[in-house]
């Protein structure tokens, strides 16, 4: 059931420039939560109504706690990381579809991620029950990778080649020839094209976790549709709502 | 005894609440939060008579104290409306005001007549107001003559109340009212939201995909209280209003200024229970006003 | 090297940003906070040919991202306007944009006559959009065919190049604006507020003893955008942007719908340094950008 | 000179129900200002655009401390009181004209003052070196009483009669025949009507300080105006600005 309720922060802290860890202190939400959903921040600033989604990045449903870790990218996600442990901030959850994670023993997934695309694998890989190779993209400073340690193999690639391999996840794959039988990922959307490309060629599943501006979260205002390939089967148009049908799809279901 | 009931052109509410169209999908949503037997009203999403694909993403933008949209009236097309949405709301002990939609006098009319065979249809809200799509909504919406039209042409087939939801983008709110009313409507509605553009300029494009949204919100509510305002006095069927209202006081500013009902519309984004919120506030207002009759606040401020 | 420069109708501006009529008084306040020399105009508070009472306090009110004004062109008349408040500006190194309003067409025509004469002025601003005076202002400005003739009679006694500033209380911005062009306007500026209500519901009356207001500030910036960008497209004379300008990014999504300078107004009062950081915050743009020249940002997302 | 500068709260303290007095840091602001102007404060919510204006309550010149004493009366009010030692608040000023200072050691000033104009008048009673009866009134819970103890003789009225005279600051003068040479009051416009009132009887000065909606708050905008006897020279109208011309006005130069 989703709620909405005003979470406690329990801790902050920058794990890199601009990137922040939160953990925040919310009860019911984190007792249903799954790995690939989300939660919607609110601001406190009544001129900023909307609210802002952020991927579950850990889990801990018996603590009822949650965390996120986000990237300053404007005003709402600049507030949110000057909150302090004490403070509260208004969220509702969990949102979204969440990643399918029936996962055989037998079974290799590659769990792909570029940028703030990292945090929500985390809670992934904590989950899935299976052989998991880690490819993680950054632009050049690394976080999370601690967090990763003992979850799967790992294979990093920075953008300015300060750290792993030179250049994005894709030529990670490539230079490691890594092969696996199901690809959960979430980044932006040109390396989600190339993983969608990648699993089509490989006649294997791909799990692609995407974003869109949104304003209800829970799949009334239609405000944040993506492109269906087919005709949906809630909106009978090619149209699906990333928010409530997603964040995750079949890549072959959606037009990236 | 708190009263809050209203009678809107012989239908009864419960209260003068309702949601808006286009925010609140059919109320399956918005029930894990709000009670919708708690509301006077819902009044669904546009639905027209056949499905719509509406526009490219993305289509929200936020703006200060408010948000531009460009959903382009997305729908799924009168027959799963009928099917799926409708018997969802008949469960619950509240008014069904259904918003209709159409590209052409023949769309509406054609969705005006299923829709007025349907028992759990209480009354039709007539979007002609639509700032996101070309040929649908605005076009007939902002030129009295035309409204006139439309809303005579519909009100010949229509076994249901029907309510015209106007445009703000106007010169003279009180001229398309009272073309409204000449041609039969039995209340009206506004505002509908009024045309807006955000310009991305780090990227330099437009932060919509389809380069102007319609703008709702908090930002809006003194355009449409004085709308509300001006649309009372010009006119005599009873007047819903909306825009901006995010809480019992802002929607006593359009009951106070002339509005018989009240819609939530954009606040639901901000915080799910505002609805229910609304109905409690009003209430509260009247006991500490020691007023009986919600209806003796419509228009109380001259 | 950056250039701010602008040519509006033939006048130079050092830089695109400009302070709104009505906010800025005639720059002697606003003089502790902001060097005037570092603006590309002044522009005045209207003026008409004799003194104006102006409507009754309460004249402001809050709200949200935004304010209500219905100071109702309150001013000293054209003999105290030149005498003590043209000889300050005349002092600074900016451009003098002199903001004038009228009741009747005689009476802008006589103040026109009067400022054309004098040598502090650079350019006249034309308020025909004032929604908070009855004869004076709007009613001038929401049928095409009433700004034409006004522009023309203007135009006809006016030595001075011509603004004509546009209400965007119009069904069809693009149509005005095509009006005052063709009547002669050598620019056009919009928008000027937004009318709009605030009723007090504790106290049950009007928050402003006029009634109506005009909204202004970020609020309205969405709507403000989407009518520069249509006048810009529809018309060839330059377009002076304005409506909820707070920083240099607002700025900028004016600029780059086709504004070719734009007007700080109700972020003056919220910040008084605002129009100066503005001015900044533009040049740090285009040097981010790599941009030489603030006009080839004009119109550059279309 | 008037300034614009983000001023550091000292400290903040709950003096009575919804009675806030607060100490800041406004450096240069402080070392202008006198009795009976006023700063305005912004709210850190960019939803509220206008100033709050607020009498100064005690001016440390020496020190550049201002304090205020202020009633939570909307949203932005309610947000200063929730400001701490160590925050920031953005303030304006100083603005306004303030009181005239220049009584004889020979006159007798009554200082007259109801509810939240109590207190501007214990700045003036700090400053103005004449005899003084202070004459204050109060709904109920009364404020400021210590901070007044030896500035002069004082006097409380209270509404519901719980402490002091039973009425208003007009009973009170009128229960014990107090009279003066000159008057300076702030309070609301009922108050201040009553004030000139007695002040045109006893053919005496009255200085009353007005409130009215701002906008820029230091002359430009005229949204604060206040209706006066004559034409104003600056306006050449029959209208006054509160915020530069005010808020203290001579009784007969206004219309109340
Ligand atoms: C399902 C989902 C999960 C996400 N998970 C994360 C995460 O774990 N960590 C993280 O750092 N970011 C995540 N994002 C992106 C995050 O939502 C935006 O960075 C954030 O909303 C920006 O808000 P702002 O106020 O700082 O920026 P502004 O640009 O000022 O925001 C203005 C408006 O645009 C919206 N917006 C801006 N960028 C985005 C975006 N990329 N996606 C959706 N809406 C946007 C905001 O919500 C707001 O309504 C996620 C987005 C989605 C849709
Ligand atoms: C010169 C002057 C000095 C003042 N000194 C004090 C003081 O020392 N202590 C004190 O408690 N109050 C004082 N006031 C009143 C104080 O300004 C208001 O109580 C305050 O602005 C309310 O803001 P709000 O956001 O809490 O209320 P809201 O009602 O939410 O405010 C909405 C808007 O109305 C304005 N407003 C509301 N009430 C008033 C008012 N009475 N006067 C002017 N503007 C108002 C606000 O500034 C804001 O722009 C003074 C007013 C003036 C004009
Ligand atoms: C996302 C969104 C979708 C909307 N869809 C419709 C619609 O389908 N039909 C309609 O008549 N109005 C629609 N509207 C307008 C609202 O019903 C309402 O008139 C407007 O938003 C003003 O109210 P508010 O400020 O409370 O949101 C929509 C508004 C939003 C924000
Ligand atoms: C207090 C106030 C007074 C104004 N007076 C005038 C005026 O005298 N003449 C005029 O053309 N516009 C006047 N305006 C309109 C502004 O110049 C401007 O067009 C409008 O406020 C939108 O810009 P903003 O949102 O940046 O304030 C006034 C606006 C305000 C807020
Ligand atoms: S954000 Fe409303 S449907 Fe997804
Ligand atoms: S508030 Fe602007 S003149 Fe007083």
């Amino acid at each position: 059931m989703k709620r909405y309720v005003n979470a406690g922060v329990i801790s902050q802290e920058e794990i890199a420039q601009n990137i922040f860890s939160m953990w925040l202190d919310a009860g019911q939400i984190a007792a249903g939560a799954v790995p690939g959903q989300f939660i919607s921040l609110y601001s406190a600033d009544a001129s900023r109504l909307l609210p802002r989604p952020i991927s579950l990045c850990e889990i801990d449903r018996e603590g009822g706690r949650l965390r996120i870790v986000y990237r300053i990218a404007g005003a709402g996600t600049r507030e949110f990381s000057q909150l302090r442990a004490g403070d509260a901030v208004r969220i509702l959850g969990p949102l979204g579809n969440g990643y399918p994670l029936e996962e055989k023993d037998s079974r290799h997934a590659l769990l792909i991620a570029g940028g703030i695309g990292v945090p929500p694998m985390l809670a992934l890989a904590k989950t899935l029950q299976c052989r998991k190779t880690i490819i993680l993209g950054y632009r050049s400073e690394r976080f999370l990778l601690q967090d990763f340690q003992g979850l799967g193999e790992i294979v990093t690639a920075t953008e300015d080649g300060s750290a792993g391999v030179k250049g994005n996840v894709m030529d990670a794959i490539a230079a490691a020839h890594i092969t696996g039988d199901v690809i959960y990922s979430c980044g932006p959307k040109p390396m989600l094209r190339a993983v969608k490309d990648l699993a089509m060629e490989q006649h294997i599943t791909a799990w692609v976790s995407l974003e869109e501006r949104m304003a209800c979260g829970i799949g009334a205002c239609l405000g944040c549709v993506c492109e269906s390939t087919d005709v949906d089967a809630h909106s009978h148009v090619h149209n699906k709502r990333v928010c409530k049908d997603g964040p995750v799809f079949d890549a072959r279901e959606v037009v990236l | 005894m708190i009263d809050l009931g209203i009678d809107l052109c012989g239908v009864k509410l419960k209260n003068p609440v309702m949601v808006c169209s286009g925010t609140f999908g059919s109320g399956a949503e918005y029930s894990e939060f709000v009670d919708l037997n708690r509301l006077g009203a819902v009044v669904t999403k546009g639905v027209a008579v056949t499905p719509w694909t509406g526009n490219p993403a993305p289509r929200i933008a936020e703006t200060p104290s408010g948000m531009l949209n460009a959903i382009g009236l997305q729908n799924p097309g009168i027959d799963v409306f009928e099917e799926r949405d409708l018997p969802y709301l008949a469960q619950f002990d509240t008014r069904v005001i259904v918003n209709v939609c159409g590209h052409s006098e023949e769309e509406y009319i054609a969705c005006v007549k299923r829709l007025s065979e349907n028992d759990t249809v209480d009354m039709l809200e007539i979007n002609i107001s639509c700032p996101n799509v070309r040929e649908g909504g605005i076009a007939f919406g902002t030129d009295p003559k035309a409204v006139f039209a439309i809303t005579n042409a519909i009100k010949k087939v229509s076994a249901k109340p029907v309510i015209m939801k106007l445009s703000p983008n106007v010169t003279d709110i009180a001229e398309i009212a009272r073309a409204a009313e000449a041609g039969g409507a039995d209340a009206i509605s506004l505002i509908n939201t009024i045309t807006g553009m955000k310009i991305d300029v780090e990227r330099q494009c437009f932060a919509l995909a389809n380069r102007t949204g319609g703008l709702s919100g908090p930002a809006i509510r003194p355009v449409a209280v004085r709308m509300v305002y001006q649309a009372a006095h010009a006119v005599s069927v009873p007047v819903i209003g909306m825009g901006g209202i995010t809480c019992a006081s802002d929607a006593l500013e359009f009951i106070l200024a002339g509005a018989s009902a009240v819609s939530i519309g954009t606040a639901n984004f901000h915080n799910p229970c505002t609805a229910a919120e609304v109905v409690d506030g009003i209430a509260d207002y009247m006991e500490r006003h020691h007023t009986d009759h919600v209806q003796s606040l419509v228009g109380a401020v001259k």
